[in-house]
């Protein structure tokens, strides 16, 4: 039996926190997660961004959209990123470890919402994943219907459709003016649409790159 | 080596000197093979160019009649020029460009394109017309699958091998603003108006380059073209798609673009969603029928342009022009830069005539109508022209028939978003192709961009009608109306005759128009000739129904990578490590066994073992209103369920069907965690969303999805408390502290909100545990690693499915089906029908007062060593239906078989013996249980 | 057989017409016997051939109107005829015969169901096309190529012996094989077990196969004229009479006719029709399409089915294959077609077959399905008496036309329902008696 | 590929949505069999205008309301499906059970 653990039974080291995506090497941590610390300065870069913290939002549009984003947009805030999913869900991306102090702050406040708000930690369900680049679009282009040109789909909008067939949350969120994609799904596929966005990238000569230091 | 009349008229070549709008590259030779034989051509030469330089006029024999065929059209639709290339079957020859090497191979010749056995057809054509094959083989029957053989080896078309790799294609999505099909003037002066008033604009073109029919023309021609190109190229908005077609325009502007030739993959299918579609697809030029119109040397008048202008070939040496507009007239011409003779120009507008044409393997001499005969081998004809109308008619508009233009055009009242210019729409001089191309686009791109001003005013739409032509369809004497399908003018008269009389009759008697080129070149002579032996005018006649796609599209373009996701549990890596042999259930890959399921079994009845069931869907339920909501989907009670309790139940659809089953959890105030099966998890997600955003608006219930989030661990036998004891610190595992059917909250080696419920399909002493993902590999070897000691190890779904048979649980969608109610279930138990509403209510009322159904049981084999397989019936005298086995095991337990089974009421009694019948014909016994469960039935080790 | 039987359960009323003025006149006649020698000597003398079927004036009565000339409607009127004599009959069809499912179909035949009520019908219509050449004087060219469903996932595989089991109990061919025995049946299929959806095994059915489509519907059209049936094309039922819940005649675009009989046969519009009776029918209409690639040379024996993943597939005597897939997922009137269908078909065909990835689709079309509820049919009377339905053929009711004709002309001329029919009615759904055949009918083929 | 524009999302292709079905209303407990299959089975499968509710899977996740010809697969209108408007079934259906 293989045995990864650095451990010998149950209560020494630390507990490892895994992406689904078998990471590129060489590999370091952040916070508990097992994270890849390639670098690559292709045209066009995939980053696992995976250990992100995710905190899921409900609650009635009208109450909770003015306090963190209308649907379809995406909002930065102290280091996070307020997504607006649906008429009435949000998603905050934050740096790893720190979907408790997320979740206490949005809870914080929501609390004088008269409808049901629910704050949930979906950190472990879902894949992050970055495309990056100025052919990032054409790329990303090859694998979701939605029209990305700066016009539909400008920086800072946000959409939920299906890219290589899974369904995702997307951000257009620019880097240093570079165009950038943050990719949000499902964690089980997750392997499977990280090698799907590699395979299209392919003919911009994609390069995998690694979780960076600025993490949102 | 060319003859006309048997005289040796030319040597081996008829390349020519350089042409002004060549599209071949002298400077680069390539060497390719034509049925082994080696072939020079240029570097842009297209096959049939290069096989027509080099003095090839036979390309392929006809499949019926194994008729000698040559180029006809020199386009993509040229009937006689379909090739096999390497492993590529169906090669258009005069669209393809020659690659070096090439394996270039005739279809339908046995032994030799030259001497063709089955050529002995031509004979026998008479006997052969249209439908004969309805007519006869029909007594006696058991000879069927032998003429049929016979029949088959006629079939058209290359070859394809089983062992050709899968090739490499692609797609990608693309939200241009206006697309434009087609290239000509018309289409590029559209591109360039749309540009110029801020659109994004595709431009798409079949051919190689842009440029429609002046690439072929005169000098004129040639400098509008490159003004055109040059302006077209001046736009970066515009993206022009060459040796690309658009292949469909589909409901909502949804166009598929078909890219060949890319540097990356084989072919890209582009999927379009245009604000605006501009067709502007040009005409295509009809052939004539007559007697002999299929011969090699019979060509039509562009083709000639063609081969002249485009490929510096001389198609012949000796021609005879017959001509009823100018097309005819241009090709005469080139044919005399060419160096070709002339030898007869019959115009149709002032009464000329053509008979037929005559020769063996291509033409030799032509008679025309006032008797004349005319020694040649080039037989030119320019009959007029066919608007390919399929991306308009595809809108659902009907083509309409110009009878002064003696052609079909697009229709009236095309969609607001679809517009139409350039040849498709009428005849003019390049002037007015590109007036009219431009007024166009514009148009389309104002409707794009929604803007009603704005970049200047609305330039008014030029007339553009079709031009008067001569209608020229058929001469006096038969001929061949679809060369691919080898039907002629006389098998539709005679079809019509016997009552196939209307256009989409005829079609699908004689096979007309359902070749390769599906009609662009045959539809509007079969119309002719129906109207003519039935009386109707073409108009009255009508068209068959145009389809998609406008050119054939390869699977492989079609499929494109075929994206199919599949699921992982965070355990993953560990069971490959390990090679657990993969099942595939649905999405997900998960292991369905390590080895040797019944020894997992065992290690499970007298250890511990773990099993990777994180595919259960996993839902999270929150809200004042849940009990409520739990009330409704179950069937059984759910409003007294305390904080630290789990249970389970039943979901049955509104027809009182078993749709899914489960064990939910209330973890805190106003906060529940469900389970389901794993193939049902999407399903019920989208239903229990259904009732809360479409029937209960007003409940307060958020429901969050959870599947993923969580690894989920089921660790299950006698050892498992003692396992996690060793892991746990801060819950209390005492059977007391955390009964069965309870839920806690805790740590687990570590790691921290971890869910712990007592349950367990297995029968055993088990918890499921539910680890946030990430840690899900960390903890499953830390369970291994914790646990050496008890003999803990992996289980699969086999020895999952084994012990739950044992103990009697039933899978929804294996024990049960489609029709199986819940009583039928055996769920009596269960179901409380004095709660005042649930999901299906009615219907188990219903079933609660019928005593004749169908029940589950529980079964076992009288012989124990008899384990019938799944699906045997189970059935009364001879062969009378009672019901099946649903599920059937060798319990290493009990070291007997076990089974479930639906039986008829009748038979449902424990104790009844009934009869099995396996698929091998045997037939056993099997008595029905008192329970389901062969093991454990009072469940003391699970509550242990 | 016939007369005697039919006049003594004949409903008064389908009788009261026949002796009325302008009441269709028996217009049998003598057919040209089709053979190879007629063809030799139709080839030798270039004489006229005869027309398959002719064309009339509506007449103002017939003792039944048939509203649909696809294969259900011709072969329902051919049966009335042969088997009971009753020749004053009309079709009636707004388009061209066979213009409907029947001419659009993907020509699959089989009997290999789930549920006995189902295998025992279709294997009727399987035993009735095997002679149906013989017995049109037709060549309907039916190939008994061998059908095979095959199984990505253990509950298919389950499935597939279920319905062998059921099958074989009813004494109809079918068998589940390994893998290894697909591969020789069909030798370009991928059975390696790496595959996205590796084939376990499928459920082999010898006798099913594929026939000309457009030869059984003119067979029988030409067969039921020769009978002295009418067949009116361009003739489409505006409305329905009913009076006192009697069925009293339709109103067609070219005018009225009375009959005691009018039987709905018109699949995808069933719903439209019976409405005109003012009869509600539990059936949605969804567009199913199908294509067909360029031809090549013969290399696919047998009929390939895949219900995991939407695909069906043979190869035609032309080389062309012609596939199908599963409904579209809305419903829908319309017919135009739709691109991702044709996406998903290839990929799904390249999934079983990868290395016929060059093979170019040439054409696809779409017709209209009639769903029910069951995947089973709906045949036999309604509340409305005299408005007779045969509807609910959804994607696989190609192959149950003989037999569905020869029981409907039963019902029509005995007034008794058939047994081979009776689990079929209309009052099951109310009655929550469903047949369920899901399982073998959705996609299956 | 129709375009549905959801009310929530704006257009987008059909297959982000999966059809759910014609608009009906659920019979409250004391139906009668002719009633509730009536509920079940029976279908108004219209050549024309139709109300049909999608559920928006792949995008907000949201029921909706469309108004869609079946012939020529043009939507018309879209809707939200309204909040807090009970109907009668929800009412009668989660009568007293908490
Ligand atoms: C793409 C496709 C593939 C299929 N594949 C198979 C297969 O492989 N095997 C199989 O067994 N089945 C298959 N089917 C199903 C099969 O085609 C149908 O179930 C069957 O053809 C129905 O026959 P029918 O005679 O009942 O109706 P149709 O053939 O549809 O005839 C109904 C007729 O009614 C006419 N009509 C409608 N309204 C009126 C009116 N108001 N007045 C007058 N006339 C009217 C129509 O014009 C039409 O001609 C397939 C169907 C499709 C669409
Ligand atoms: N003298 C000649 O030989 C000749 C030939 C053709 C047309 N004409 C005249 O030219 C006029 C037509 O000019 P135009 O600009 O409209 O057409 P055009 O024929 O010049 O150009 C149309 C272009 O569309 C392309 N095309 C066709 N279908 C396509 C598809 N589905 N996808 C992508 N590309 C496709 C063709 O390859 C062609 O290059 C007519 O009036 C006609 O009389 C003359
Ligand atoms: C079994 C079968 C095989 C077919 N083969 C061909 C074919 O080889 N070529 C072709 O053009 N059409 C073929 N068709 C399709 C018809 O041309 C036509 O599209 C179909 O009957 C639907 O009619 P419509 O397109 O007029 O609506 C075939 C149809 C069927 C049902
Ligand atoms: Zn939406």
């Amino acid at each position: 039996m293989p045995t990864s653990t650095r451990r010998g039974n149950g209560s020494v080291a630390e507990p490892v926190a895994r992406s689904p995506i078998a990471p590129a090497g060489p590999t370091g941590t952040r916070g508990a997660w097992e994270v890849s610390s390639a670098h690559s300065k292709a045209a066009l870069r995939l980053a696992d961004m995976t250990a992100l913290s995710k905190v899921l939002v409900r609650g009635a549009p009208g109450e909770v959209a003015p306090l963190l984003c209308e649907h379809l947009r995406a909002r930065r805030e102290d280091g996070s990123l307020i997504v607006g999913t649906g008429p009435d869900s949000w998603l905050v991306l934050a740096p790893t470890g720190r979907s408790d102090a997320v979740s206490e702050m949005i809870a914080s406040r929501l609390r004088g919402c008269t409808s049901l708000v629910t704050v949930i930690d979906v950190t472990h369900g879902s894949v992050v994943l970055r495309l990056s680049g100025e052919s990032a679009r054409r790329a990303l282009e090859k694998v979701c219907a939605i029209d990305l040109s700066d016009r539909a789909t400008p920086n800072g909008s946000s959409f939920r459709s299906r890219v290589a067939a899974v369904v995702s949350t997307v951000v257009r969120d620019d880097v240093d003016g570079d165009p950038s994609y943050l990719i949000v799904s499902d964690r089980s596929s997750g392997q499977f649409l990280f090698d799907a966005l590699a395979d299209a990238g392919q003919e911009f000569g994609i390069g995998l790159t690694g979780y960076p230091e600025q993490e949102i | 080596m060319i003859r006309i009349g048997g005289r040796v008229v030319a040597g081996p070549t008829r390349r020519i000197g350089p042409q002004p709008g060549e599209v071949i590259d002298r400077s680069r030779s390539l060497t390719f093979y034509w049925n082994g034989a080696s072939r020079a051509a240029y570097d842009g030469d297209t096959i049939s160019s290069a096989l027509a330089a080099a003095g090839d006029r036979v390309l392929s024999r006809s499949f019926k009649y194994h008729r000698p065929r040559g180029i006809l059209t020199a386009t993509f639709h040229d009937p006689g020029c379909l090739v096999q290339v390497d492993d590529e079957p169906n090669v258009r020859a005069s669209h393809r460009q020659v690659a070096a090497g090439m394996d270039v191979r005739a279809l339908h010749s046995w032994p030799s394109l030259r001497f063709d056995v089955g050529a002995a057809n031509q004979a026998v054509g008479p006997f052969l017309s249209a439908g004969f094959y309805y007519k006869t083989f029909i007594k006696p029957q058991r000879l069927w699958p032998a003429y049929e053989r016979v029949l088959q080896r006629f079939a058209a078309g290359g070859r394809v091998s089983a062992s050709s790799p899968h090739g490499d294609y692609d797609k990608r999505f693309a939200h241009p603003d206006v697309l434009v099909a087609g290239g000509g003037p018309a289409g590029m002066a559209a591109a360039i108006a749309a540009a110029e008033a801020g659109a994004e604009v595709m431009l798409v073109e079949e051919e190689h380059e842009l440029g429609g029919h002046l690439r072929y023309g005169d000098e004129v021609a040639l400098s509008r073209l490159q003004e055109l190109r040059a302006a077209v190229a001046a736009h970066e908005q515009i993206e022009v798609l060459t040796n690309s077609a658009v292949t469909g325009r589909y409901d909502d502007n949804w166009v598929a673009v078909l890219q060949r030739s890319m540097p990356h993959v084989t072919e890209r299918l582009v999927k379009a969603r245009a604000k605006s579609v501009v067709v502007a697809v040009g005409l295509i030029e009809r052939p004539y029928v007559f007697e002999g119109n299929d011969l090699p040397g019979v060509m039509l008048s562009s083709a000639v342009s063609r081969l002249v202008n485009l490929y510096a070939v001389r198609p012949g040496e000796r021609a005879v022009v017959f001509t009823g507009n100018q097309s005819g007239e241009a090709a005469a011409a080139a044919l005399e830069r060419a160096g070709a003779e002339v030898a007869a120009v019959v115009d149709a507008r002032r009464g000329g005539a053509l008979l037929r044409a005559r020769g063996r393997g291509g033409v030799t001499e032509v008679e025309t109508g006032d008797g004349a005969r005319v020694e040649c081998d080039l037989l030119v004809t320019a009959a007029g022209w066919t608007a390919p109308t399929l991306l308009v008619n595809m809108t659902g508009v009907k083509p309409r028939y110009c009878d002064r233009a003696a052609r079909f055009v697009p229709g009236d009242d095309l969609p607001s978003d679809v517009f139409a210019t350039g040849g498709l729409v009428g005849d003019g001089d390049v002037d007015l192709l590109v007036e009219h191309g431009r007024a166009t686009g514009l148009r389309a791109a104002r409707r794009a961009l929604e803007t009603l001003d704005g970049h200047g005013p609305l330039t008014a739409l030029p007339r553009l009608e079709p031009a008067d032509h001569p209608a020229l369809f058929r001469s006096r004497t038969h001929g061949f109306v679809d060369l691919s399908e080898d039907v002629s003018s006389k098998d539709l008269v005679s079809a019509a005759q016997e009552g196939y009389d209307s256009v989409e009759l005829v079609k699908r008697y004689t096979t007309a128009t359902m070749g390769p080129s599906q009609g662009k070149l045959e539809t509007i002579n079969t119309v002719a000739v129906l109207a003519e032996s039935t009386g109707r005018t073409v108009a009255e006649t009508g068209t068959t129904v145009w389809r998609p796609p406008h050119v054939p599209i390869s699977l492989g373009a079609l499929a494109g990578r075929n994206l199919e996701p599949v699921r992982y549990s965070p355990m993953q890596p560990w069971h490959e490590a390990v090679r657990a042999r993969p099942i595939v259930a649905g999405q997900w890959i998960r292991p369905e066994h390590y080895g040797d399921p019944a020894s997992e079994v065992r290690n499970v009845r007298e250890n511990v073992g773990l099993i990777d069931v994180t595919p259960l869907g996993k839902l999270d339920l929150r809200g004042p209103d849940v009990p409520r909501l739990l009330n409704f989907l179950y069937v059984n009670k759910w409003s007294k369920l305390d904080i630290g309790s789990v249970r389970y139940g039943v979901m049955c659809g509104e027809d009182g069907v078993v749709a899914d089953d489960g064990v939910t959890g209330h973890l805190g105030p106003d906060h529940y965690f469900m389970s389901t099966t794993s193939s049902g998890a999407s399903a019920i997600y989208e239903w229990i969303e259904n009732w809360l955003q479409t029937t209960f608006t007003d409940w307060s219930v958020h429901v969050t999805e959870m599947t993923s989030a969580f690894a989920s661990i089921n660790v299950a036998g006698p050892n498992s408390r003692e396992l996690l004891r060793r892991l746990v610190d801060d819950v209390d595992l005492g059977p007391d502290a955390f009964k069965y059917m309870q839920v806690r909250q805790g740590t687990i080696a570590g790691v921290a909100n971890c869910l712990m419920w007592r349950i367990g399909f297995t029968g055993e002493l088990s918890y499921e545990v539910h680890v946030p993902a990430a840690f899900g590999l960390y903890v499953w070897e830390a369970l291994m690693a914790a646990g050496a000691d008890l003999g803990v190890g992996p289980f699969g779904l086999e020895a999952q499915r084994i012990m739950r048979l044992e103990k009697g649980h039933f899978i929804v969608g294996q024990d049960t089906d489609g029709l199986t109610q819940a009583f039928t279930a055996g769920l009596d138990w269960l179901v409380k029908l004095d709660k005042e509403d649930f999901a299906g209510r009615p219907e188990l009322v219903w079933q609660s007062e019928r005593s004749d159904e169908l029940r589950l049981v529980g079964l076992q084999p009288t012989d124990p060593t008899v384990v019938p397989p799944e699906a045997s019936q189970i059935v009364s005298g001879a062969n009378e239906i009672e019901g099946r086995v649903t599920s059937s095991r060798f319990s290493p337990t009990l070291g007997r078989s076990i089974c479930l089974g639906i039986v008829s009421a009748d038979l449902a009694h424990a104790g009844t013996v009934v009869t099995v019948k396996q698929p091998d014909g045997t037939r056993v016994t099997a008595r029905v249980m008192e329970e389901h469960a062969h093991f454990d039935p009072a469940g003391e080790r699970l509550r242990g | 057989m016939g007369v005697a039987r039919a006049g003594s359960d004949l409903r008064p009323a389908a009788r009261r017409f026949i002796h009325l003025r302008g009441a269709a006149s028996d217009g049998q006649r003598k057919t040209t016997t089709y053979s190879a020698f007629s063809l030799l000597r139709h080839g030798l003398t270039h004489e006229k051939w005869q027309r398959a079927w002719r064309e009339h004036e509506v007449a103002s009565a017939y003792d039944a109107v048939i509203v649909g000339a696809g294969v259900h409607g011709l072969a329902t009127a051919y049966y009335l005829a042969a088997n009971h004599n009753m020749r004053r009959v009309a079709v009636v069809d707004k388009g061209y015969v066979g213009g409907g499912g029947s001419g659009r179909n993907t020509a699959i035949l089989r009997s290999n169901y789930l549920t006995p009520e189902g295998v025992r019908f279709y294997d009727r219509s399987m035993t009735l096309y095997s002679t149906l050449a013989a017995d049109l004087n037709f060549n309907v060219m039916f190939a008994k190529r061998g059908h095979l469903t095959l199984a990505h996932n253990d509950g298919s595989l389950r499935t597939m012996r279920w319905r062998a089991e059921v099958n074989k109990l009813q004494g109809v061919e079918s068998e589940v094989i390994a893998p290894e025995e697909v591969k020789r049946l069909v030798p370009f299929m991928d059975i390696s077990s790496h595959t996205r959806y590796p084939i376990l095994g499928a459920l082999y059915h010898p006798p099913g196969g594929i026939i000309r489509h457009d030869a059984v519907n003119w067979g029988y059209a030409r067969a039921a004229d020769a009978l002295g049936v009418h067949i009116h094309q361009g003739t489409e039922v505006l409305s329905i009479g009913v009076v006192d819940g009697k069925v009293t005649g339709v109103t067609t675009n070219r005018g009225e006719i009375s009959s005691p009989i009018v039987v709905n046969c018109t699949a995808g519009w069933a719903s439209l029709v019976s409405s005109l009776a003012g009869v509600s029918l539990p059936i949605i209409t969804h567009p199913l399409q199908a294509a067909v690639t360029e031809p090549v040379r013969m290399f696919l024996g047998a009929v390939v089915v895949s219900g995991s993943l939407h695909v069906y597939v043979s190869q035609t005597d032309r080389g062309e294959l012609v596939f199908g897939a599963s409904t579209d997922p809305y419903p829908s009137y319309s017919m135009r077609g739709s691109l991702a269908f044709t996406e998903e078909l290839a990929s799904h065909v390249l999934e079983l077959m990868p290395s016929i990835a060059k093979m170019r689709v040439l054409r696809q079309w779409a017709g209209l399905c009639d769903l029910t509820p069951d995947f089973s049919p709906i045949m036999g009377t309604t509340p409305v008496e005299g408005f007779l339905v045969d509807v609910g053929w959804g994607t696989y009711g190609f192959k149950a036309g003989p037999a569905a004709g020869e029981a409907m002309a039963e019902l029509v001329a005995t007034g008794k329902t058939p047994e081979l029919i009776s689990s079929f009615g209309l009052s099951r759904f109310g009655d929550g008696l469903l047949v369920g055949e899901r399982g073998a009918a959705a996609v299956g083929h | 590929m129709i375009r549905i524009p959801c009310p929530h999302c704006g257009p987008r292709n059909s297959d982000e949505f999966s059809y759910i079905g014609e608009e009906k209303r659920r019979p409250g407990p004391d139906t009668s069999p002719t009633e509730w299959r009536t509920y079940l089975y029976s279908k108004s499968n219209p050549a024309g205008w139709t109300t049909e509710q999608w559920f928006h899977a792949a995008g907000c996740g949201k029921f909706i309301v469309a108004e869609r010809h079946t012939v020529t697969n043009e939507v018309r209108a879209t809707r939200p499906k309204p909040r807090f408007e009970r109907s009668n079934a929800g009412a009668e259906a989660g009568g007293g059970s908490s």
